[in-house]
């Protein structure tokens, strides 16, 4: 079998260091020797893409879920474990092949694979490496599960108010004119971003620039909470969060490490990185609270650490450890400030912070990007390393990633106002979405 | 029969049980509940929303005693629930008209 | 090493689509080359080992536990830990030599490797692919998870009454005499059911058929919980059942593609369609709420990830992507309507719908496992597949699984009532099961 | 790339069984072969680090936050994930070096590798087997939690009472005094006690004594609680302890099978001994509470649970199967014996039995790991083997581990009380740390 | 007017509930609380640490009810909650001066 | 002195709260309730298990106030806490007999 999935050319191996990103898109080149399926990675990949999973649920829909009010609770759960459902079954459907098909354009790729056709557990995919792929159903539940997840970091703006039907509705019409193409323009070879040379390693653009600003603007569209600012919206469960933080932390290995492709020594880089800069953005945040003149909170240490886990995505392969440490520093400190001083200001009930921290960590990471890829940071960066060409090519991503989002977003809202009316009535806001939404209560203790 | 209702500082129940039980009230009734007054509550922040809980959580203790014991009993959680600082909370005493025991039937004081 | 378990002279490899099961017992054969130990199949394997614990202790165990109300929390925890525990410890001792021990019959295998002995570290078992063996204590540890959460799933007909004596007396007996004869029976070269070449990737009869008849048994003899259908019994903590349900999908994972016993190709088929008959199920269950004129709930999205699972699980690798989503489909669908509109009018209190979801969605997914086989619904069928022929050996397994599960279950529950008296007292089964059997409270908020 | 680390010429081979422990210093001898870097060895070392790093955020976070009341949950939870980040960073910058750097002494190694300078993605370690290599950042990945996990063990005997400050400051001292130097002496080729020949799998010395021993310590210093043995102190859920318990079962197959390096029979023996200890030791805590007049809790399966893992540790590499259950009877006995009898009689409010469980558990295993290694009781041990002079040996490194964990906890909870005072006012205690410490509330039902 | 306070066993609430609709009352309020009395608590074991736990959970009701209404409310209370074992509870009487429904401003009876 | 008790919306406490401190209430005592009267309750639906739950959270605030203020208190928690739906609670006024601050012993009026 051939492989499906190529690197159009270049040649990413980590002993001589390079730029990295994901792989991209069917090169037709014939190659010396067969590719190989090594069966180490076929067990890193599949284990990571379950770490992924994990992500979303448990770890996201708790995450989320201990923010939110106890009466919101199975609204936001339910919300997350549904459109993830949907996810999967749009990537199988038609979202794999309109992001890494066969063709296409700069935008999308082509419909080939629709219905995954052709595919067969003798498929194989591309991975960084020359000679070496990995089944192409694996790489194929490995993306899906990124794509799961970006959709469901969304609702992190809605909770509270919003109607189920129309986050199914927004899901649909977001996915298809949002994460699709973006995913398609920075990680497939031919797409516009990726043929710029950006720098995304895991998703800093792709998944939180675009999760964040799309919930941003759905925060904008559908107002703010009855009583936000006014009335005590505290979490109705900070364990709920912390042990959803655990899992992001945790499921985020097999998303940065399992962006390598391959059980390499890549992977273990992206690995020990995940680790740093989380570590790191946890204990700057909660500095920063103190000197803010708060106390060093866990909200504060499970914002840091989601915080460090954003800005290290596009990063993960493209910065040394101590590059780590500093990114995680930089996100941790800046997150912290915006949301505690500069969002209030701002008057939008982006509830549950995912432009705060998802966008503003992206933007953080997939800039510094460029600069933790130094050599003298210890960056795995070539000695011909251009920062400023680099630092100017992650911008026009970070910028194009923000329009496309907010542009796709706001459409994509607009039909699901249209459609189903978006918001939930007074009565069962107040009441919460729980019992009004899904005739449920979260506990009965 | 007064119904006396108390509201104290949650930790001050078990003292305030055992002093009750040594003068001979063998039964009571707690509820959690929450209170302001001249307590103020405390601020708590999460990432940067910061809410005032007015609120301080306390137990309130109901207890039917009969006329004569009543004084003793306000006295006894009185003493037993002071800690001398702000928020320990208020007793105060209702008539009661009627009192039954559900298992067996008796009225008034001999239900107590 | 010679390895210690084969394949019965079957070719079963991903080039060659072809009928799939757990592999079977030991064959004598002496091999060409000398099977190898690929270090990627090892990792995968310990991986989709860990994977099924986490489903058994927390996930089982908080999605059972969140169903049942706060004072019987504790008692399922303890029950499923406790016996879980037990059937780690009994598969050691003699429940691997009894399923895949050497010698034997069609019923069970042979007692040589009772305690393990003889097996060392560098005994191996065979693998689907000639010429690869992984290690056997790997291979006994994957085995052994499956038959802990497979007695622990019982417990969900059984909850808030039972005496926990009786589980572990009832959990020694089935076991021994129901769970251990059906693992040799179905998957074991020389089982009878292997032998007729029924096709069962993962379990769907030897778990969840099983499992969930079984619990019916069980929730006949042991009667209605005092207040059934007339008291609110509502879930204590839908928030625990959300946990328990994420943890069951991601170590399904383990479950699924781990039955492919190595790192491949197979294993990402079955890994991809773990993913979307899930979903599918998810999905379709909440529409099918709605359709019968309720609120798409949580509840109904757990449940229909659990019913998706159950059935993908024998069709894991016997199916294409596709036909993983119509499973999850019709799952999805008819265990709902079982649920919600059959099971009240049969009067038995099988209360957490262990036989609602597992055996039905297990009979749904062995049956319709001859049918995704199928080359033209995208499943890996040869050319010469006789879809008619397979359905027939399917339904037999699923009967057969079926009576020998209800009859076992029925002398292991007679016994254990005889023995401990089955059931607790009314005092205790209304003050609830953790202070009457384990002397503490779940929650002191 | 020259492995970076080595095992001091000890052949470890499974086919030839032999002592176990973690691999050491460096070796400077030239291999005949090039070694290989087994894409199977880094799936599953990268797989084992994120397994531990779930034994820790969420694991021991929610094991140790159930067991304290509602008002004190989050300040556990904090401490915990704050102490964990703090130990990452701090193991990239210098501990990694203490431990396993080039050159030093017996008791610490060389600074060489501060800030992990010269280590790239393409540096790598050496296992336990000539010739195969991991890359080193996953090397560093996997040691580096484990110091994570040890220090934040140490918690369980500060809770409810210690300032925040104080948990952080006194982790500084203690990784650097104590936990640095140990997994030096007992890992580390020229290491004092690994010289002796100690065998210590995966860490009943550096790990369990050494935290168990310092939470004593900690306990002693700071004092009791108020209300200790006076005021109701049940578990606030024990539900998150269970969770934590199930999270840590799962991680430890990690923390165990991990410590063999590479994904072969070694890992697969140590994984079926980590299910094995772990189930025995459940049942036989249970048991135990039974003839101690109680009824068997969920609690005691919890705490079984950890005794077992405990005991395990040391010998996961090192025991046969029936060895393991032996070890988990006899860890599950004691430990239930000494948390349940003994300790009352101390008078220590070692709040959470780090002490009890994890260095009593520790000794228990660190001790009778001589014993499992009998061939005549399923163990590795070869022909030769001595078990009398090894019991010498162990014993030996158990004082040692004591010593050096009480002198050097006692400076650290020394130094931290002039620099914070250690402990919160009375009025913080009785009001709870989470607001007094954290401004927070756990739970808003 | 009569307040009717009652403490129950909480599984007696359905019963209680559907007795007093019967008689004609029409709103009630409830409140979890923990009691003692006759009925001891139970012991709770945690890994040696042991507490007795004198409070057993009860449900307060509520009612208040006109007055000629008011035996007959004590009466069906008392014969619905009862199962003749320690612990059923008791049935306490108070006056009430007055009494508002939020909604309309009706005071007094019509208010109920 | 009076004891006045007010069931309420739990969304309206803090206007309640408000309004009450405006007219010189210093404390008040909250607790967490169920109630049931012309507002029904609602329906779950688990499974197929349909349970109607006929109960609706309710906050009620007990407040003891001097004779004088305690119309006042009356009439401003009526007009705080109304929204004209159904539902919106009673407020009852009992005759209190006495009252003690714990911490200074201080007692009737004083006392609040
Ligand atoms: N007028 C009142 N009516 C009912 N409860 C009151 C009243 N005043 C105070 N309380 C209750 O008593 C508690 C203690 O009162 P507070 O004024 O804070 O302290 P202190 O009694 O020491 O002056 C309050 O939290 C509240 O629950
Ligand atoms: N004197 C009292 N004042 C207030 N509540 C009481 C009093 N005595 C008992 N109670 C309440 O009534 C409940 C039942 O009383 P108990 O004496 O245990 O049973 P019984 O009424 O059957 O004799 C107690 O749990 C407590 O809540
Ligand atoms: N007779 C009563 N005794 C005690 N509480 C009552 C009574 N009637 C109503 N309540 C309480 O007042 C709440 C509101 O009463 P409801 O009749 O539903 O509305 P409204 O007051 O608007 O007519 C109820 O939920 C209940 O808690």
């Amino acid at each position: 079998m051939k492989p499906t999935l190529g690197l159009a050319g270049r040649a990413l191996a980590f002993s001589a260091p390079l730029l990295f990103s994901l792989p991209a898109f069917a090169q037709e080149a014939a190659e010396a020797a067969a590719p190989v399926v090594d069966k180490g990675d076929v067990a890193w990949m599949m284990t990571a893409t379950v770490l992924v999973m994990a992500m979303i649920v448990p770890g996201l829909a708790l995450f989320y879920g201990g923010l939110v009010r106890t009466k919101n609770m199975l609204s936001v759960l339910t919300q997350i474990i549904a459109v993830a459902s949907l996810a999967m079954l749009m990537w199988a459907i038609y979202g794999y092949t309109m992001a890494f098909g066969d063709g296409g354009n700069a935008f999308i790729a082509g419909f080939g694979k629709m219905f995954l056709s052709g595919i067969t557990a003798d498929s194989t995919a591309a991975t960084f490496s020359d000679g070496f792929v990995i089944p192409e159903f694996v790489f194929i539940s490995f993306q899906m599960t990124f794509s799961a997840i970006t959709v469901a970091l969304v609702i992190g703006g809605l909770v509270e108010r919003i109607k189920f039907s129309a986050v199914m509705v927004f899901a649909v019409i977001w996915l298809t004119i949002v994460y699709y193409p973006i995913a398609h323009m920075v990680w497939a070879t031919g797409g516009l971003i990726f043929e710029w040379g950006a720098l995304d390693f895991a998703g800093g653009t792709v998944v939180h620039i675009n999760a964040g600003v799309s919930a941003l603007v759905g925060a904008i569209i559908l107002g703010k909470r009855i009583g936000y600012q006014k009335e005590v919206m505290a979490p109705h469960s900070l364990t709920m969060t912390l042990v959803g933080t655990g899992l992001l932390w945790v499921g985020w290995f097999g998303f940065n490490a399992g962006s390598a492709l391959e059980a390499n020594g890549g992977a273990g880089l992206a690995l020990i990185n995940t680790f740093l800069a989380t570590a790191s953005a946890v204990l700057f945040w909660m500095l920063t609270e103190r000197v803010l003149g708060h106390k060093s909170s866990l909200l504060g240490a499970c914002s840091g650490a989601i915080a460090g886990l954003v800005a290290i995505t596009p990063a993960a392969g493209n910065s040394g450890p101590m590059g780590a440490i500093l990114l995680g520093l930089v996100a941790g400190i800046l997150c912290c400030v915006f949301v505690m001083k500069i969002k209030a200001k701002l008057g939008i009930d982006e509830s549950l912070d995912a432009f705060g921290i998802h966008a503003v960590g992206g933007i953080i990471g997939s800039i510094l990007t460029a600069v933790t890829m130094l050599p003298s940071l210890g960056g795995p960066g070539g000695d011909d390393y251009a920062v400023g060409a680099q630092l100017i090519i992650q911008i026009q991503a970070v910028v194009v990633a923000i329009i496309w989002a907010a542009v796709g977003s706001a459409i994509a809202f607009t039909v699901a106002k249209v459609v189903t009316g978006l918001r939930v009535s007074e009565e069962v806001e107040r009441e919460g979405l729980d019992l009004g939404e899904h005739g449920e209560r979260a506990y009965n203790y | 029969m007064k119904l006396i209702i108390a509201i104290i500082k949650p930790f001050k129940l078990d003292p305030v049980r055992e002093a009750l039980s040594d003068i001979g009230v063998q039964g009571l009734t707690v509820t959690e509940v929450k209170g302001y007054g001249r307590q103020k509550g405390h601020t708590e922040v999460y990432r940067g929303a910061e809410y005032s809980v007015n609120m301080v959580p306390k137990l309130k203790l109901e207890i039917v005693a009969a006329d004569d014991l009543a004084p003793r009993v306000v006295e006894t959680i009185s003493a037993a629930a002071a800690t001398g600082s702000i928020g320990d909370g208020k007793i105060f005493t209702l008539d009661v008209g009627g009192a039954v025991r559900i298992r067996t039937g008796e009225t008034d004081e001999t239900a107590l």
